[in-house]
């Protein structure tokens, strides 16, 4: 990742976005600082989606009339547009509903590998079979695992967090062994906004010849990913996360994988031949995209990843290392604030969360919302990783290209005013 | 300003002295609630004795809404007949459930109704409902 | 049904409808027949969903600051709307991607039940266990059944169709008996058109214990719907049938039943308490909604409910009844035609399917598409049916409420083009 | 009018006299092939002599493009050496994927230049290359 690109110019990105303009509680004007939970759309975006149901709508892959054709054809290149965008090719990219879909494909598919015949062998597991996690996950990629385990008799173990936010790879030798078949964890945490060290987690997992599935929610939004570069087999994202719409997330997956990995939700246009007495299934993407896709979706996250082209993912992140450096020395500056995650400003995307001594974050976060600002409060779906860290929840500010350092100013001194209304400062 | 209409003077009192808190014996059901989406919880405890509400006693974490909610539930409905506790708990949820619509009843709600401004705010509703939630099952536990 | 309300103002809907003032193929003036793959949407659609977006977008059920509450107060107030227009509790209403999700969603919890404990058993099933469904599913709703049998070990079994294109209930007896656990089948073919006796199904399958699972793709969008009159256990439809958005379906089920349902997808706002080593979830619906879900697209499908329901399910049922008419009546004076389905009206909808003596269906569908009319041609993922009928494809005609008899009468024109281009008229 | 772009004579010629149509013997292997989305399909046997097509024989069902385009296989290729049969594939799958782009070669496609009009049409490319699909399946099964 490189800060020496251009800086962004925020105000004229801004005006993209027609609900940042907006007022919030009696005229503040909103400061969202809440796009770890989900981002905001440019009008290129819904304008993409609406020039293609206002003209092009049709059901894919399933007529031959013109529309069906032109539908087709915007479907399929969103789908080209975005494989390029992660750096793979466009039959590795399968469309979901969102990332925790995709999770959960990869989890009932191996789960499906049991009964599905021997070309699915290498997916299946077992007593006596381990799956690896880590204690910073997202329920997303926790829950799924959890239950593949309680459905296959397989069990779970997990790397612990250091009291710093960072993963504690001490015992990487004993958690990833000869027993391991699928070891899953966050390229960065949604919570602590570390950045894990995926080199050294895929190398030990092909050591022993387990699968890696990445939740890469958020990394791909904010900064330059290659999955082949990654050595990923499998990866997931959501739309929503990246300034396109929700409903849609894509699941990556390796050719070699997607060939031969069952199928999941069953349906129309995955099958290749149907009778009564039994089915055989297309070859992927298809296999995994039962139904009438999302359709709009797919069109209008094309037409997200080509903003985010065009603005730059290298200058996005420059622009987030920017913002998250000035929230934390910021923080950092009031008395009686702590840090949730690492301090400092290595391997660290724009999530910052933290706890103050005598507000709860509940609390703080109302404080926050009548100010104008909005910041996500709770355990974000990361309730082991804040068990771990001692704290019950905390409070997430998180950063995407149209934030500016006014609105870190406005934060920090939110939070002030929050330690006043609380009478704690 | 807004947010003095939602964290009454009342409220903040309750939360920084709460009553009642602490778990106690004897106590015939317990009930352990949480809030799934912030992870506030709640263990409570009841106490009844020829259908009176003899003793409450709890402990948790959570906001001030939720701790302070709690604390006033203590002083609403210990030493009251279950019946009249219920009532008491129906007219609380329909104020919190009112988004901000229906006027309080003091003489049933007592300090109560200072939350009837965080009715307003939806999200804030289950912090106030959670000890109530509790409450209503432990005393359902304690009848079966 | 009744055919005495008020005619519709077709004119003026069409108005309503961006994409049907195109034009195809050089100039030919759209007639839109596929309405049963996908409707198309109006403007109220479109601009509920961008209003939302441009004002009111956040994460739902998840912050506490004012766009949270603004986007889940609009996703939920979709929920209860779209509950009340097919007479449910807005608790029995559950947001899946698509219908054929919503059918793998009962049909792998189902399979979940096996380890889910006690109170899942009702669901669980094995060996001995019999699934019946019949040969005129879509694909959507018996793919999911076969695998569901393939993994469980249950065995699979079906009601057969008339050549009228009718239901042979004659062995209702033994097909449906004391082994059965679930009864699958359609309201209304998708390729027929004919509409199925819900409640003698219902009520073989209740004196057995036999769960229902209605398949209401298409009779939701075309005649007022009651899952509660119906007395069905579980039903599914999709947004992208009925003006909604694609991306977007509905899993109806009875209240008592998904609340002993075990989860299907897991992750994020589905839980209600979160360890590593295990968890337990909300209840329903929030149970079957992992992750963030298809926001603007509920706030899309609550617009398309509200606008038919403006526009009156019964005026659409009698409007498409009688456009149906025409075209049974038009294509059954061209010899050489011949209608895939119920010839008559009884119980019939809108779906035309037919086959030319000569001329693939293929053939006919690009004949008719260079004339600017859109059809689906092929099996409209009802293989089996169509195997069932002794034909290998057909053509298929699909009518909505924007349709006029001037186009169903440009169809009839349109295939007698196709004979003659062919040289078999 | 588009339509005859489309469906040049050439192609309905075929379409209504097939040639090689049938399944024969001897042959080396078989494929079989469906378009999952329409239900066409084809069952198509080699027999490879050599290194030489000597005989290809098939049976099947399916739209005039999806027939016409098979028979046309037949003239293309039987007589030939798999490697000039597989470079004359080449050149008709890449005609067939050019959206109406390519210059077809005579000299190489025979007939199967008349399919230049079906590439415009995407939902009909598959239905075009079927046949083919079936070919090159059966002739590395034939090698293996
Ligand atoms: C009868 C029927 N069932 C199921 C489906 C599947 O719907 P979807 O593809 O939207 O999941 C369809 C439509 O394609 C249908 O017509
Ligand atoms: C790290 C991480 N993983 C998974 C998810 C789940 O994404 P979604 O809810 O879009 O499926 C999120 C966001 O909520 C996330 O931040």
């Amino acid at each position: 990742m490189t800060t020496t690109a251009a800086p962004l110019d925020v105000a004229a990105l801004r005006a993209d976005f027609p609900i940042l303009s907006r007022t919030v509680r009696d005229g503040k004007h909103l400061v969202y600082l809440d796009s770890g939970a989900t981002s905001q759309r440019p009008a290129q975006v819904l304008d993409a989606e609406r020039t293609f149901l206002e003209q092009h709508n049709a059901a894919v892959h399933r007529g031959a009339h013109q529309l069906a054709e032109e539908a087709t054809d915007a479907y399929e290149s969103a789908r080209a547009r975005i494989a390029d965008f992660i750096g793979v090719s466009f039959d590795e990219v399968v469309f979901t509903k969102n990332a925790t879909e995709g999770i959960n494909l990869v989890a009932y598919a191996m789960g499906n590998a049991a009964t599905f015949g021997p070309s699915a062998s290498r997916f299946a597991l077992g007593p006596g079979d381990e799956i690896v996690i880590t204690e910073m996950e997202h329920h997303a990629n926790l829950v799924p695992w959890q239950q593949l385990a309680q459905r296959t008799g397989a069990t779970l173990r997990w790397f612990g967090v250091t009291p710093e936010g960072r993963l504690d790879l001490s015992d990487v030798d004993t958690l990833i062994n000869s027993k391991t078949k699928v070891v899953a964890f966050t390229h960065q945490s949604n919570v602590l906004g570390t950045i894990n060290p995926v080199a050294s987690l895929v190398s030990a997992a092909q050591r022993v010849g387990a699968l890696t599935v990445l939740d890469a929610c958020q990394s791909v939004p904010h900064f330059p990913v290659d999955f082949h570069a990654l050595g990923v087999d499998f990866a997931v994202f959501s739309g929503h996360k990246m300034l396109g719409p929700s409903g849609i997330g894509v699941l990556y997956g390796r050719r070699e994988l997607l060939e031969t990995l069952p199928p999941f939700l069953t349906g129309g246009s995955m099958i290749e031949l149907v009778k009564m007495e039994g089915s055989t299934f297309a070859p992927p993407p298809q296999r995994f995209e039962a139904g009438v896709p999302m359709t709009s979706q797919a069109i209008g996250l094309g037409a997200a990843v080509d903003y985010l082209r065009v603005v730059g993912m290298e200058r996005i992140a420059a622009h987030e290392h920017a913002l998250t450096a000035a929230a934390l020395s910021g923080l950092a500056g009031i008395s009686g604030v702590r840090i949730i995650g690492p301090a400092d400003l290595v391997d660290r995307g724009g999530a910052v969360s933290f706890v103050i001594d005598g507000v709860h974050p509940h609390d703080a976060g109302q404080v926050l919302d009548s100010l104008g600002i909005a910041v996500r409060v709770g355990h974000h779906c990361a309730w082991p990783l804040h068990r771990a860290l001692g704290v019950p929840a905390s409070v997430r500010a998180s950063f995407y290209l149209y934030n500016t350092l006014d609105e870190v100013d406005a934060l920090v001194a939110g939070v002030r005013e929050a330690q006043k209304f609380f009478g704690v400062a | 300003m807004q947010l003095q209409q939602m964290y009454q003077e009342i409220i903040l009192d309750h939360y920084k002295n709460p009553h009642g808190r602490g778990l106690r014996a004897p106590f015939d059901a317990e009930s352990f609630q949480v809030n799934p989406t912030c992870g506030d919880e709640v263990t409570l405890r009841v106490h009844v004795v020829d259908g009176v509400v003899e003793d409450v006693s709890y402990e948790g974490q959570g906001c001030s809404i939720s701790q302070a909610s709690t604390s006033v539930l203590t002083d609403l409905v210990v030493g009251k007949p279950v019946d009249e506790a219920f009532a008491k708990m129906d007219a609380f949820v329909e104020l919190m459930q009112g988004r901000g619509q229906i006027e309080p009843d003091e003489d049933v709600l007592e300090d109560g109704i200072a939350f009837a401004g965080v009715a307003k705010y939806p999200a804030r509703v289950k912090c106030a409902l959670l000890g109530w939630m509790a409450f209503k099952d432990a005393v359902s536990r304690s009848a079966a």
